[in-house]
């Protein structure tokens, strides 16, 4: 699985912007400049919708069961094979106007039922570990950039270890040694335990040429407390690249939630997730080549869109940035 | 700069510290007691006392942590009288589920790791790069945009989808690749490299993406700093340029980075190799996560750690080799 | 002079840039002359278009700028030549220093390699040790003392001054007709300016190279200047001898210029503004 | 013979992968056309590793098969392909061994010329020191069997601790004597265990046989890398004269292990080269379909179910306290759903018993029939009704964080529903699994598991351990439903004491009979194997319990 | 004489320098080296110097921006070494700071209101007349547009945006403005103007300026009193016109002989000139 978060803060160091002069002396571009530059965007727009679409399918997933008729643990029979080891019957795994998308082979499972369930665990575990990837990412970074010395060089430690941390392979090891309840918020915190060093990093490079800067002197002469210069003057500077760093991170989460999934130590089934429906469907691509088409695209599209998406409002933010 | 190496070793050493005590604090309170595991299904209680005081586990949690470190550096002994069994330094103790000793377990598997390794890390790197520079040169026609479309899709496929659906495709579909097997390279370089070409474009794809987006982003950069157009000034070919001021400060950091994504990618590609079922290092710790072999986990856990930490100290060291600003001391 | 033809002849330059917004042109219309041997100062506060000037003589300008006019080098079109042949003449006929010494100079070269680089560019065949002797030569020319030594020196050990001279040292190796030096003592100390300045002139005086400074700052335009160019977002405004712009100048704006201008040993009181500043 | 497994995954895995063996039912038809020919390499492509090379220590269907190879004991299950592959018959010893009138000794008498790989002779003196290693509390973690019948002292611990097994004699280089705890009439079957075979006096301390073999059987020990390969070739002091069981065609065994299943069924489709000469153990579920190409049917092999899939049901905890409630269970399960859900007809039966059908002392009946084996919820909601329980309740079962395991218990989830009562799935890391249901302070209402027979001569492993009230521990217990009573307490003696095989294993029938009356659990499948041998590969004949590996020959050794 | 408003007695600031080079130790840096100066009501000392002189430390000191390793500072009487809570804000309304950059000193993510109350929010004082008119009357004061108090700093230019931070030390009515190389980075023309300003703020209201500068036309214009830094001492000082007049010390000296001039003669036919066209415009009228 890759490991997003390594990426982005390699590119974020080299890459230039985010890293670069958050707050070079340029007028904030009004919101609606930004959607309009944005709407413009057809990539942009596309994964948007795409996006959508997901998280619509997300919320809905009780409402479309309903409709397509089938729910996402129920076992039909009728449209598996028992002699030919549970293969779906019918063209490509059993799609048709019962079930939309095919059935999983063994049981007969609706894939359509299991793929929308499955976007309500991808979307939650993936937003809620950027949540609080970013809360824990700011705050640390801008306390060890801000205070530098001793707090930044403890801070600093800590990132380095969790950085030369395998992560993969402990989260595994944790996951599968701990008890199979609140997995997905075992997730989530586990997945942000190690997420947050490559933000903290960003941002407290970012403090600290921030801090270089006399209006942060001048709050301070003008009495302000270490607090309120850190999240009342420096705070604000650092939104563009925190926009863009969360939304680049978004990708990573929904990557490694399926990934753990996948590797048999995410959600519990029988909750559906993408990742897992993967891996069971390894064994059946050569038979039934749908049953991994599906999560696979579903997953391969929900990533694909969150990497582009943060990648065009970053090249948004930058160019607004450069423009005078 | 022995100053400088003093202090990255003792960093180094107390992050490897904090990982051991980290990993072993967690294996250590969250784990079932392996010793019920090893005793097995005819087990008495007797039997697991003297199973814990074999492995050390009936001594507090400091004793043993200090058993493992001095293990790790001084080698120890597991058990007493004619079953003793001499583990010799670096010990990282015996496997659980097999009895191997971990070091030698982890040393079998380090071949293919780093065969998958290296080749990706080449793949990576002559693709990145090429792909960056072409970006680079290219900027903002159709080459550019074709690349970075191409980009944004190596970053956003899961390895193992990927992975999966070039098996499909290309094994069990086309039959064009044999199922990968860690053929070694003296036996049959032909085979060898059929075999490893896909774990390697697996592995490749996403670090490549990156690659191409940093080469392209430094380059680009590096095209507008002042002594590039004091280069021009002075009347220098636009070859001279790019070759002299433009590539050499573009693609430093990316020696850099490469440096730290090699090592870690040494510790094992977990996932690869085991869609791929190559027995490597990665999936060596998938098995042994699943059997809840500790010390396996353990093992690999810090040999993952070290690598890295290693590699971030080579890199360091590299960087102060290419870049004169922190070579040579500033004369003012 | 024996030579009536000038040295530099510019004719309605005009760079643009097209951007969404429209075109903005940054230099409108110039034209000056600069004499074999002369010195001409190009003033002008920020955003004047100075910089863009001397960019466009040596057709350095960056993406996206349109540079139309005529720039005449000893009677050579310098618009109309290819980019091989601009190469030509950067470096070996026209030479630039730059603002910032530091950013100006890469990093990863020794500052001997960084002089050399001009001269076995331009000279075919050139051994390493005969670049190196060039570039220590140069060294020396720019009173940088123990140059056998610091040649091989990376920029990041001079200090500011002391880059300053490595880059005009650099100009040197090709014995340029003209040199460009845009806003060259801006980043430096009062005193370390005052021994640039004087450098610039030695240099002048040894070689014969035209010079074009480019500032801001009138009291150093004035010490070194034979003729003056004034410049208002990309407008000349005022162009004459150093003598006729400083004692009698014609434009309100070079009026009020020189009336802003802190003096060390004038009268003191009111600095006298005409100038109002109007919210953007 | 394997029990259910209370230790580590790769057990279990091995135990199903690896299958051989010979099931009663001659099917050698298709493939086999051509007979075995001595010489070439042999090919096994597996998931999981063995778990020990050293006896003493492995004690599992897939480790069996192995130790087969390389080791011999005084007894031995019969051939894969003999009329009846359950049977035990002599292999070191000249015959069966002879018991005393008490039941307490059995005398057993070696034949000559045996020898070690290094050439040295195999005498009483080296059997009685292997087998003593059992007593080892390292060392001797596999079958428990040496130690629950011969008689030795509390504090005996091996022979690198204590010396001589003082409940071994050896009046002489040919005879050995052992003296049993108590009469045990299937004392033939003990001796048939894997850590009853003989090594060189004071060899394997420590971590000795780790990764080193001292063979005895026919093949020994060339490479080994663990995790990946295994390599085995020809132990030339083997004598085939003194072995009446094992063929040993091949000159070599390889070993490749850590493969993906799905990837082992590819190759073996593809056949390609050296694959044309290998074997593996049960195809996946979803191989199945593409088996029916008729190149590929033609090699295809089947196997019968030795152990059955059960629900476990807590009789200590209600409302599993109420027999009824647990016939309701029996009833309501739809086994057909489970059976598609376990990789469908071809790989599992339903099952009705507790011992399969291809353990001697099967019988066959149906206590809680129903349509087609998909549940019958009336006759379940009847006697929920009778009890009060019609408007249903809930109930944690805890599963094995398996694929196949949890496909099983969506099924019951499913099923039970139809009857208002909900499960609650309780998913336990493979690891740690049967750790846990086997401490009943920490088992939930019910689990499923996996039971096989010791050795299937007879059902006296098969169903006692799971209902025996008197084996009830804190810790590795077996008896899941936790029932003590006193009737099959008593039942159990009655029928071990009986020295007449024959007549026990009816006695055997019976007795599962009259526990499945009262349902401490619900018998669910039996899993059988589906098995693709390469095409140049002949003699095979798969069992799902222990494939017999030694009369497996090449058609054509120069190939592949 | 009175006591002085700001007394700055044997000011010591010392940096811990990184180790450079082979086996480069830790060392100390003297970046101030026991300066003494005073400042008194009304009036504005000006520290000139060259760039690591010393001058923008001592300025950071006398603000308590950094800490001093020894030496004192009163303030009215008081050691503001000591100051706490209360007191300590209460410094920091008498002592205000305009920095070099107005760019960088001016928060790009603030509007002019935020930034120009902003001391006033941080000492908890309350906003006399409201954030909005209290701004407005700030801008006015300063010479900008009080309809564009909404704006960020990015909107205004380099002049205007240097307005806005003499307006926010405005805003805490202090008695001491530290002015750290406040109009270097300004354009000629815009650097009269503000050199007006300021000076046109200190006869209203009679507050004194700490003059940081390294420009000593722009020093002779608006000190009354010099103090010239080299190398963290001040090796000279006193009235502005004996300083420049007479200068005692060789640095000095250097210094003002460094100084680019526009010739006297030029200067002085210019001055003929003006007069000459003014008579003939005059005339024409």
């Amino acid at each position: 699985m890759t490991f997003t978060p390594t990426e982005l803060e390699a590119e974020g160091a080299a890459g230039g912007e985010p890293t670069g002069d958050p707050a070079s002396a340029r007028p904030p571009r009004s919101g609606r400049r930004l959607a309009r530059a944005f709407l413009r965007d057809r990539a942009a727009v596309a994964c948007s919708a795409y996006i959508l679409v997901v998280v619509l399918m997300a919320l809905a997933a009780p409402l479309l069961v309903e409709l397509s008729g089938h729910g996402p643990l129920e076992f039909d029979q009728a449209a598996v094979d028992s002699d030919l080891g549970g293969l779906p019957i019918g063209w490509g795994g059993g799609i048709g106007a019962d079930h939309w998308f095919g059935v999983e082979p063994g049981n007969g499972r609706d894939i359509f039922a299991r793929i929308v369930y499955g976007a309500r665990v991808s979307m939650t575990i993936a937003l809620l570990a950027t949540a609080l990837t970013s809360v824990l990412g700011v705050v640390f970074g801008l306390v060890a950039g801000y205070f530098g010395g001793r707090v930044d060089m403890v801070i600093s430690r800590v990132m380095e270890f969790l950085m030369a941390f395998p992560a993969l392979i402990f989260m595994i090891a944790v996951l599968s040694a701990l008890p199979a309840e609140n997995r997905q918020a075992l997730l989530v915190v586990v997945i942000s335990f190690f997420g947050w060093p490559y933000l903290a990093r960003i941002v407290r490079g970012q403090t600290m040429t921030l801090k270089q800067r006399e209006f942060v002197e001048s709050a301070k002469a003008s009495g302000a407390s270490s607090a309120q210069i850190i999240f009342k003057e420096i705070l604000p500077n650092l939104s563009s690249t925190i926009i863009v760093m969360t939304t680049l991170a978004v990708p990573g989460y929904v990557g490694t939630e399926a990934g753990l999934s996948f590797l048999g130590v995410g959600v519990v089934p029988p909750t559906p997730s993408w990742g897992q429906m993967i891996a069971s469907s390894v064994p059946w691509y050569a038979v039934d080549p749908a049953y991994f088409l599906f999560p696979g695209a579903f997953l391969f599209l929900l990533v694909l869109s969150f990497t582009v998406l943060g990648d065009r409002i970053k090249k948004i933010a930058e160019s607004g940035e450069a423009r005078s | 700069m022995i100053r400088f190496l003093v202090n990255r070793l003792l960093g180094m050493a107390v992050v490897l510290l904090l990982v051991c005590l980290f990993t072993y604090v967690i294996f250590f309170v969250l784990s079932p007691d392996p010793a019920v595991q090893i005793c097995g299904k005819n087990c008495t209680p007797e039997a697991i006392d003297r199973i814990r005081a074999n492995l050390g586990l009936d001594e507090p949690f400091r004793t043993q942590f200090w058993t493992f470190l001095t293990g790790l550096f001084a080698g120890r002994a597991y058990g007493t009288g004619a079953n003793a069994i001499e583990c010799a330094a670096p010990c990282l103790g015996y496997s659980f589920q097999t009895s191997q000793p971990v070091t030698d377990m982890i040393l079998q598997r380090l071949p293919v790791s780093a065969t998958v390794a290296v080749g990706a890390a080449v793949l990576w790197l002559l693709a990145g790069v090429a792909a960056g520079l072409l970006s680079a040169v290219k900027e903002g026609r159709f080459a550019d945009r074709f690349i970075a479309g191409l980009t944004l899709t190596g970053m956003s496929v899961p390895n193992y989808v990927l992975a999966l659906s070039l098996q499909f495709l290309l094994v069990v579909t086309l039959g064009w690749l044999p199922f990968p097997q860690a053929v070694p390279f003296a036996e049959d370089p032909g085979q060898w490299f059929l075999n490893f070409l896909m774990p390697w474009t697996v592995l490749s794809i996403g670090a490549a993406a990156v690659y191409t987006r940093l080469t392209r982003a430094n380059v680009i950069e590096t095209l507008q700093e002042n002594y590039v157009r004091t280069a021009r000034a002075k009347g220098l070919s636009p070859g001279l340029v790019w070759r002299r001021h433009a590539l050499r400060p573009a693609l430093t950091p990316i020696v850099t980075i490469f440096g730290m994504d090699f090592a870690g990618l040494l510790g094992g590609a977990l996932i690869t190799e085991t869609v791929f079922g190559l027995n490597g290092v990665g999936k060596l710790a998938a098995d042994s996560i699943t059997k809840n072999d500790q010390p396996v986990i353990m093992g690999v856990t810090l040999l993952a750690a070290f690598l890295v930490v290693v590699g971030n100290m080579v890199v360091d060291l590299l960087y102060t080799a290419i870049d004169p600003r922190v070579r040579v001391g500033s004369a003012t | 002079m024996t030579d009536q033809r000038p040295l530099l002849r510019v004719r309605d330059l005009t760079v643009g840039f097209t951007t969404a917004a429209g075109r903005v042109e940054v230099v409108k219309r110039l034209g000056f002359d600069l004499a074999r041997g002369g010195a001409l100062g190009i003033v002008g506060e920020s955003g004047s278009g100075k910089s863009m000037t001397s960019l466009a003589i040596m057709g350095l300008l960056p993406k996206g700028a349109e540079r139309t006019g005529s720039i005449e080098l000893d009677g050579t079109e310098l618009t109309t030549l290819r980019e091989r042949q601009m190469q030509a003449v950067r470096g070996d006929r026209i030479a630039m220093v730059f603002q910032d010494p530091l950013s100006s100079l890469n990093p990863y070269y020794t500052v001997g390699t960084q002089i050399a680089e001009a001269y076995r560019a331009h000279r075919t065949g050139v051994t390493r040790r005969q670049a190196r002797k060039v570039a220590i030569e140069a060294m020396e020319r720019v009173h940088i003392k123990d140059a056998a030594r610091r040649v091989d020196h990376y920029p990041h050990q001079f200090s500011g001054g002391m880059r300053q001279r490595v880059m005009i040292a650099m100009t040197l190796s090709m014995e340029p007709d003209l040199i460009i030096a845009d806003e060259p003592t801006t980043a430096l100390d009062v005193t370390v300016q005052a021994q640039i300045l004087d450098l610039l002139a030695e240099i002048r005086r040894d070689t014969g190279a035209g010079l074009i400074l480019i500032t801001h700052d009138l009291a150093v335009v004035s010490e070194v200047a034979d003729h003056i160019v004034v410049m208002r977002e990309g407008d000349l405004v005022e162009q004459g001898t150093a003598e006729q712009v400083f004692s009698d100048p014609r434009a309100d704006y070079t009026r009020m210029l020189l009336d802003a201008v802190p003096r060390i040993d004038d009268e003191i009181g009111l600095l006298r503004t005409t100038a109002t500043e109007e919210p953007r | 013979m394997l029990k259910k497994l209370t230790r580590a995954p790769a057990v279990l895995v091995a135990a199903a992968l690896l299958l051989t063996g010979c099931n009663g039912q001659n099917d050698a038809g298709g493939a086999a056309g051509d007979d075995p020919v001595s010489g070439g390499t042999m090919r096994m492509l597996q998931n999981a590793d063995f778990s020990y090379l050293d006896p003493a220590r492995g004690w599992d269907g897939g480790v069996n098969a192995f130790y087969r190879l390389v080791y011999r004991g005084l007894t031995m299950q019969a051939a894969g392909d003999a009329e009846d592959p359950n049977a035990i018959v002599p292999d070191l010893a000249e015959s069966l061994g002879t018991a005393s009138e008490d039941g307490l000794t059995w005398t057993y008498t070696l034949k000559d010329g045996l020898k070690f790989d290094n050439g040295d002779p195999i005498t009483s003196a080296e059997l009685e020191f292997g087998i003593s290693r059992a007593w080892d509390p390292e060392i001797g973690i596999g079958s428990p069997w040496l130690r629950n019948t011969i008689e030795a002292p509390a504090d005996y611990a091996g022979p690198y601790q204590s010396g001589d097994h003082p409940g071994i004699e050896t009046p002489d280089e040919k005879t050995i004597v052992f003296h049993l705890i108590a009469p045990f009439p299937e004392f033939d079957s003990v001796l048939a265990q894997p850590n009853a075979v003989p090594f060189p006096v004071g060899s394997g301390a420590g971590d000795e046989f780790i990764n080193d073999i001292i063979a005895s059987g026919p093949y020994t020990l060339e490479t080994y890398t663990p995790g990946s390969l295994i390599k085995l070739v020809r132990n030339e002091h083997w004598d085939p004269d003194t072995d009446d069981v094992r063929k040993a065609y091949p000159d070599a065994w390889e070993f490749e292990i850590g493969l993906d299943g799905a990837t082992i069924d590819e190759r073996l489709m593809a056949g390609q080269g050296a694959d044309a000469n290998a074997i593996s153990g049960r195809v996946q579920p979803a191989t199945l379909a593409r088996l029916q190409a008729p190149d590929l049917a033609e090699r295809v092999e089947t196997a019968d179910a030795y152990c059955t899939t059960y629900m476990g049901m807590n009789t200590t905890k209600a409302p599993f306290d109420k027999v009824e409630v647990r016939q309701a269970m029996n009833y309501a399960i739809d086994r057909a759903s489970l059976q598609t859900a376990s990789g469908g007809s071809q790989l599992a039966d339903p099952a009705t018993t507790i011992t399969p059908p291809s353990v001697n002392g099967h019988k066959d009946f149906d206590l809680y029939p129903s349509e087609g084996n998909a549940g019958d919820p009336e006759k379940a909601l009847e006697l929920l009704a009778s009890v009060g329980l019609q408007d249903g309740f809930s109930f944690t079962l805890d599963i094995r964080s398996q694929p196949t395991m949890q496909a099983q218990a969506e099924s019951i989830q499913q099923a039970l529903a139809k009857i208002n009562v909900e499960v609650e799935l309780n998913v336990i890391d493979t690891s740690t699994y049967y750790e846990t249901i086997g401490t009943p302070s920490q088992q939930s209402d019910a689990a499923i598991t996996g039971w096989c027979p010791d050795w299937a001569s007879s059902a006296s492993t098969m169903v006692p351990p799971l209902v025996d009230g008197r084996l009830i521990t804190d810790k590795g217990n077996n008896n899941l439903a936790q029932i003590d009573d006193p009737g099959i307490n008593a039942r159990i003696d009655e029928i071990k004491a009986m020295t007449d095989l024959d007549a026990a294993n009816v006695e055997w029938g019976e007795f599962d009979e009259e526990v499945m009356a009262l349902a401490p659990m619900a018998p669910l499948l039996w899993e059988k194997g589906v098995f693709l041998p390469g095409e140049n590969v002949a003699n095979y004949i798969p069992n799902t319990s222990m494939t017999d590996l030694t009369i497996i020959g090449l058609k054509d050794p120069s190939a592949g | 004489m009175t006591a002085p408003l700001l007394r700055a007695t044997g000011l010591v600031k010392e940096f811990t320098v990184r180790g450079t080079g082979l086996l480069g130790r830790a060392a100390r840096f003297r970046a101030v080296d026991d300066v003494s100066l005073d400042v008194h009501a009304g009036e504005t000392l000006a520290l000139v110097g060259e760039s690591g002189s010393g001058k923008s430390t001592t300025a950071r000191l006398i603000a308590r921006l950094i800490d001093t390793t020894s030496g004192t500072i009163e303030f009215a009487g008081r050691d503001v070494h000591a100051l706490t809570g209360k007191d300590l804000h209460a410094y920091r309304g008498d002592v205000q700071v305009v920095f070099q950059d107005p760019y960088s000193s001016l928060n790009p993510k603030h509007t002019v209101e935020r930034i120009v109350t902003a001391p006033l929010v941080y000492q908890k004082r309350p906003i006399p007349g409201g954030a909005r008119a209290f701004t407005r009357e700030l801008m006015e004061r300063v010479g900008l547009d009080p309809d564009h108090s909404g704006r960020f700093p990015a909107q205004f230019s380099g002049g205007q945006a240097q307005r806005i931070g003499i307006a926010r030390a405005l805003a805490v009515s202090p008695k001491l403005i530290i002015a750290d190389e406040a109009v270097s980075a300004l354009d000629v023309s815009v650097q009269a103007q503000v050199i007006n300003l300021l000076r046109r703020l200190q006869d209203e209201e009679g507050f004194s300026y700490l003059f940081i500068a390294h420009d000593l036309a722009v020093v002779r214009q608006i000190a009354h009193r010099v103090a010239v830094m080299n190398a963290g001492r001040i090796v000279e000082s006193g009235d502005r016109d004996q300083v420049f007049g007479d200068p005692q010390d060789p640095y000095t000296r250097r210094l003002l002989a460094a100084v680019p001039r526009i010739r006297p003669e030029w200067d002085a036919a210019r001055r003929r000139n003006e007069r000459a066209r003014r008579t003939v415009e005059e005339a024409a009228r």
